[in-house]
């Protein structure tokens, strides 16, 4: 439990700094987690890091760092544009962002569907947005996952809004997690504000998963306590009292209390934890600004070997 | 042929765009707005502000997140006896769509011989420079111009914005509508306000000249002029084409600027194999060839991916690139 | 129910007599109705055709006599790859069959999301096959006519296979109706053998849809007794008992068990509605072999007036 | 550089399709065929007859009827270390699969700088003139031509098929396979039954001649090849090349074709506007402008969508027209 909360908070702060650093014109358009970390922190430590995957959206990686450091200094290359944020390399099991709605989704299946295949011991877990379930992508890949018994878990992260749009103009179902009866396989809704129901809930799905059961749907409730992205004014379209409402909700603070309660808190513990977050942190920033970048990567990793065509493309713009 | 009237008004693109999607929907009712964010939002970038408020939810609709029901409904509202005007947020996005849009909004004319009319108007904001995160930039016109049935609009100035896409929505054709994101604050000009329609297939002349015509569309119109002033400081004229719509193309424009220059540059955002530069250079070939006084010169993105932010402005064709193309062409270099 | 059956009759004989005309070269490939007369001739019977509007996958243009005699011409002229097949002119309120599969499902929603604006009275029903449930645009098209509250009805047809693929390898999913809680819209699961079954079914849903409560999925169950189409071997992947317990149940004996159950049906009336149909067909074949065709017409509708290359191309190819 | 053995077997296109994709399937162990009705059918076209019985429902896996997720799974087998060779039943079909094949697949190894290798291969048929329904003809590899990261192979004999086949699925970059429904059984040839490799990026010179280059691919190589014999007897020397790849493309043997000629015509099957012709143009012009004697000429379909059966031989490129195209680029006829 200290853990997640350790991991919640951290993450809180790795994608503040993000937000900042965008401000300050040092990173592009990014999407902060505020209202996610139970979601995302409490599933991933229902995995093993060592054998499972995790396909994030986008607004994920600053909660991953159980999966190893890689992670988060590979999000802050990422953020600032350079090209090798898109390579988390191994061990790390997780996949750069995905910024094409949904399309995460049959790949997850696919790797689970060869993991499988491959008698890999492991599982998938896939976060998408509610938004982007009424893409094509996520249904087919339910389905498929269905029909293949998929070591896959598809996590719906129900944070109320699709930029502007609040989920009653996404869908009439009764709630995401109904989706899972068009697969035929389990569907949960869980407290997305509460990281202990999310840990269960995963542990659960993975269970299943790695006996062979197959594929598992969650949603996860909560609800988006920030903008959008860097570029989004949620003042034009968020009640304020239902914003207000949801802080009463706020992740963090639920498991600030529950841990209060348990006698597993003080303030000081916390400052530690923020204070070593925020060293870690600076860490990453500092050496991913200092990452050296050569103007003709853009011209690596096309193919495994560039094209003539590249390679004469090349040339021309180095002279 | 361009039907202006005298009252102007500074405005960028954007303001433009917004502008005649009110004038067009007060115009019109049978107009529709929808796609992802278009209502309480105004669009990610504000083009569809107020309509909302002033035409109301039946005519302004915010849609769940999925391209391809987006474009496919257009195809129905279209046979219901409205005018679709659909935005596809970013035109990566549109991939999403390509089924529906390639597949089927390019076709329902023909295969049903005209029973249904097909007034859809696409919009959607595409191409780079402003650091947008992966796959909001791509430069796809090349890949929807070999489908035969759209059009393919391309502004370049705000004036063109509002009279361009005026005409897109009151064609009975479907249309693919494409804004440059980066210009659409950084364009800025005199925009009549009242009724004003721009024909299709009619290339602008920005600016005159003679010893090289660069031909281009979109946001490289504005690079390219700017290419064409340093130039002329050099002492080589340029003339820069703007086409405005690759389809249809106004091939008669072409010949004429290759007639005249004998040496012409071509210069597009979008990757280099197959981009709509060949389009214009096979042209050339069928139709200007004697005239062409040189081998064309294309400046084009690069054949990779559109690439991520720190490596964005080499991949984007600049001022500069356009300059020494220009001079290669006309013999200054080689 | 005598029109109905006279109709469903009709449908066999005449998709037979197409399925012939591929045989004998005088018609591209073609798919068979064999096992969905019940579904396609009760849904129609349940519409209005002069306010309602049929969108059809291609097995189903053969059945809907009822909305009247261009549908079959056209289909027949369409069948022999006649450009004006694909032209079902007013007041006959059906489109032409759909080749890529599932794509109409979006242009349904669209059409009965604009007739509910502009107030008109009808509804929009939509055919498709079990398989076609698999692609993206079946479940977004759904979702969205769930929140836009449209009048149409989404038509399942499950005949147990997708050319090859038997129901069990496109879902896990309970049954296709099922499918309707992940759009929050009402789902019903008929037998598709029984034409009045289809018909109950579709007519409520049509009451639901035109007093605006929004959209239905309906899935008629039934089996393809015919080859997938002209140019399938079905023997390769039909297990036979399958089959001729499925004859058991063709839609046409059925109905006519019932009708002699009610003393409704002669061999004789039977025998005279076909040699009606066959005459019907006759004029129909006769009139779409002779219907003219100038190879400029590769030209004509591409758009409303052609472009200049267009023009062009035209010139050099009347050349 | 081609690599061949001894025994030779006379096979039809498809048969040598089938052939390689059981060799393949025997050699490695990773790889998977999978798609819709390629198990118990053994593929509508009997291309992958034969591979369910012998290699199990692990690997040849009939999946349920969505495009889309066909290509995208394809990405997470290819992270698993599998080497993926889904099929897309027809071409046009693909455009469901749009937005996983040009958003996802060609920029998997881009964006992840390497992390992931891609090997895989979409093998799709396609073209026209057997009277298929519709969206079942269409040629759409100058859609893909334009996306960076894919590789478009297109084989005109039963040998190439299989020689680019087995090079496409050892390749570690994701390969777009495409096979001329209209060669499937008409094309016959010798093909070697061991070890057979084609390299991607190598020309094949079909026919040799020095009055006029056609150069072309796909089912367009047979059509030219008995072009060229017509126009021999007319006294025109007509070379032929098959650009068997047209990326990556062999701009070497085009710039050959070209000076030898210095007249040189086009074929395509696509629709005119922005064809893979114009990048061939565009390569001329770009490399080899001063070799050309006259325009290039392009014999292609029309800028109308693929038509219906009735229609169809009057839009599909034929003997007469390619014919007509060479009398009139030797200046024979204008
Ligand atoms: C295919 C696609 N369509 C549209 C967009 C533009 N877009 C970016 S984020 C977003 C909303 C996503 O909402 P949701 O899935 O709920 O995730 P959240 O941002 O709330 O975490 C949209 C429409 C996109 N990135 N990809
Ligand atoms: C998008 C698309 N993918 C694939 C095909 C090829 N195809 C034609 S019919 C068919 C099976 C359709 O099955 P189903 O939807 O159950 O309809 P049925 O033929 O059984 O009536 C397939 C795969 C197609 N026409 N369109
Ligand atoms: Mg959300
Ligand atoms: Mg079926």
């Amino acid at each position: 439990m200290t853990s997640i909360f350790t991991d919640m908070i951290g993450s809180r702060l790795f994608s503040q700094r993000v937000f900042n650093l965008q401000r300050q014109g040092r990173a592009g358009t990014n999407a902060p987690i505020d209202g996610s970390e139970a979601v995302v922190v409490g599933a991933a430590h229902a995995l093993d890091p060592a054998h499972d995957w995790v396909l994030p959206q986008y607004r994920e990686l600053v909660g991953l760092e159980r999966f190893g450091p890689e992670v988060l200094d590979r999000y802050v290359l990422y953020s600032i544009g350079h090209p090798d944020g898109g390579h988390i390399p191994p061990p790390a099991r997780v996949w750069p962002p995905q910024i094409s709605l949904a399309t995460q989704v049959p790949h997850a299946v696919g790797l689970a569907w060869g993991m499988k295949r491959a008698g890999a011991t492991g599982c998938v877990l896939v976060f998408l947005g509610d938004g982007s379930t009424s893409e094509g992508d996520f249904y087919e890949a339910c389905n498929f996952a269905g029909v293949l018994d998929a070591p896959v878990i598809v996590v719906v992260v129900n944070n109320g809004w699709a930029i502007s749009t609040p989920t009653r103009t996404q869908t009439r179902a009764k709630n995401f997690a109904e989706k899972s009866h068009a697969f035929g396989i389990p569907g949960v809704n869980v407290d997305g504000t509460d990281a202990v129901a999310v840990y269960e809930a995963v542990a659960d799905a993975r269970s299943r998963a790695v006996a062979g059961a197959g594929p598992t749907l969650i949603e996860a409730v909560t609800y988006r306590l920030g903008p959008h992205t860097t570029a989004d004014d949620p003042t034009r379209y968020v009640p304020t009292d239902e914003l207000e409402a949801a802080k009463e909700r706020d992740p963090i603070a639920v498991m600030r209390t529950e841990m209060q309660r348990r006698g597993l808190w003080t303030q000081e513990w916390e400052e530690q934890r923020l204070a070593e977050a925020d060293a870690r942190m600076e860490r990453a920033v500092v050496a991913a600004e200092a990452a050296p970048l050569s103007p003709g990567e853009l011209f690596n990793h096309v193919y495994d070997e560039p094209t003539p065509r590249l390679v004469r493309q090349r040339e021309a713009f180095e002279r | 042929m361009t039907t202006t009237t005298e009252t102007l008004q500074t405005m960028n693109m954007l303001e433009a765009i917004n502008h005649t999607l009110h004038a067009e929907m007060g115009r019109d009712e049978r107009v529709m707005v929808f796609g992802e964010d278009v209502g309480i939002n105004g669009g990610v970038f504000r083009a569809t502000e107020g309509l909302l408020d002033r035409f109301g939810s039946e005519r302004v609709v915010d849609t769940p997140l999925a391209e391809g029901v987006i474009a496919g409904a257009a195809v129905g509202l279209a046979a219901a006896g409205m005018v679709p005007v659909p935005e596809i947020q970013f035109l990566g996005f549109s991939y999403q769509a390509f089924h529906q849009i390639a597949g089927q909004i390019a076709r329902l004319r023909y295969r049903t011989r005209s029973r249904f009319d097909v007034p859809i108007t696409i919009r959607s904001p595409f191409g780079g420079g402003v650091r947008t995160p992966e796959l909001h930039s791509e430069s796809l016109a090349a890949q929807y111009a070999n489908i035969p049935g759209l059009k393919i609009v391309l502004p370049s100035s705000a004036a063109d914005a509002k009279g361009l896409l005026a005409t897109a929505i009151r064609d009975p054709n479907p249309v693919l509508f494409l804004e440059p994101l980066r210009g659409y604050r950084m364009i800025k000009d005199d925009v009549p306000t009242d009724e004003h329609l721009v024909p299709f297939g009619q290339a602008r002349t920005v600016a005159e000249g003679s010893d090289v015509a660069i031909i281009t569309w979109s946001f490289q119109v504005e690079l390219s002029r700017r290419a064409a002033k340093l130039l002329t400081d050099e002492g080589i004229s340029v003339k820069v084409l703007d086409l405005r719509t690759l389809v249809p193309l106004d091939t008669e424009s072409i010949v004429e600027a290759v007639e005249t220059c004998g040496r012409v540059v071509v210069v597009q955002e979008a990757p280099e194999t197959n981009g709509f530069a060949s389009e214009v250079i096979a042209t050339i070939n069928d139709e200007a060839f004697y005239s062409l006084e040189a081998p064309v010169q294309r400046v084009s993105g690069y054949d990779t991916p559109y690439p991520v932010g720190m490596l964005e402005d080499f991949f984007v064709p600049d001022v500069d690139r356009i300059c020494d193309a220009v001079r290669r062409v006309a013999g200054m270099v080689t």
